[in-house]
């Protein structure tokens, strides 16, 4: 491990669609990734008149818009669906919509897994 | 039997060939770079795919380019074929190309995009990002 | 949600180039060969080797050469960085280059040859020999 660098080996895995895509529902999922390239986490989600529906989670190979974010959080205003990824075993467990970024606390709004 | 003589270059056309390198090689400024990797990123909206590709908004791909000169360094990542065409290209010139500068490997991205139905799907395209350039 | 628009480059700049790519297909005589497999017989006298190789005094190497111009048709193929090279190349020309038309599958020979202690010595060569090309 890089020093200081929080290297991502695994991460919360859910899928909406795992009917149709034959998958698991939900769980823990091992990155994999080529010698030398960083591994991140990601999370997507929709949120349909304040419901939040996440739509997947799971690993995400190397991608410099993820590097050095210990937080999972999407920074866009209002995309039709939300993604954000970031770096450090299961760090998409909790994601967060801060349009100013995560420090701005009174604007991001964070979720986790445990309650979508 | 004939005293093979031991240097594996004696013929004069490669002689030739060897001191015009030598010129090549030391000659100023004018000089093309080397075949190497170099910097590129790539906005997906620039290529107007922003509409069906939700994440990422672009990639560092990176591309090949430079020079294919003969004689070609250790670092070139030449195959058996190039060092011949490059050496062709040295004696005829006119009729063979140089090697070309190309990756020699490449790595895979993670995308998430809507299909046609509006799904969204995470897909690994392969071979999008260039790790190495070589004289191919 | 914003009505997504399924067919994948309305954007100006893509039609623009979708456009372009139309009139470079169709454009006459002047349309240079696209990234192709050419014939190439390489004599090893011609590279002075005569004096170490015993056999073969010279092989079917072939070359690639031509065009990876936008849109890239299937049977050059192309990687997917090499697609969106072509795209990036067609959108900002001056800053990167097309992909280059290299070997995508090279064959092996055997080649006979004196060693330095003069000992005969067989060996398999490989990458010698263009099975295929494409745009890299």
């Amino acid at each position: 491990a890089i020093l200081g660098r929080s290297e991502t080996q695994k991460c919360v895995y859910y899928n909406s669609s795992f009917e149709k895509d034959g998958t698991n529902r939900s769980g823990i999922e091992p990155c994999y990734g080529e010698k030398g390239k960083r591994r991140h986490c990601y999370a997507t989600w929709k949120n349909v008149s304040g419901n939040i529906e996440i739509v997947k989670q799971g690993c995400w190979l190397d991608d410099m818009n993820c590097y050095d974010s210990n937080e999972c959080v999407e920074k866009k205003e209002s995309p039709d669906v939300f993604f954000c990824c970031c770096e450090g075993n299961l760090c998409n467990e909790r994601f967060m919509h801060g349009p100013d970024g995560p420090q701005q606390n009174d604007h991001s709004t964070a979720y986790t897994t445990s309650n979508p | 039997t004939r005293q093979r003589n031991n240097n594996r270059s004696k013929n004069p056309k490669s002689q030739e060939a060897l001191r015009m390198a030598n010129i090549a090689e030391n000659s100023s400024t004018d000089q093309k770079q080397a075949c190497k990797k170099h910097e590129l990123y790539v906005s997906f909206r620039d290529l107007g795919w922003q509409d069906w590709i939700i994440a990422p908004e672009g990639y560092a791909a990176f591309y090949c380019e430079g020079e294919c000169a003969f004689p070609l360094n250790s670092y070139m990542n030449a195959t058996n074929h190039a060092i011949v065409q490059t050496l062709v290209h040295f004696i005829h010139p006119d009729t063979v190309p140089k090697p070309c500068c190309a990756p020699t490997q490449l790595h895979a991205i993670s995308v998430l995009y809507y299909d046609d139905s509006s799904n969204v799907i995470l897909k690994k395209y392969r071979n999008m990002v260039v790790k190495a350039c070589g004289c191919h």
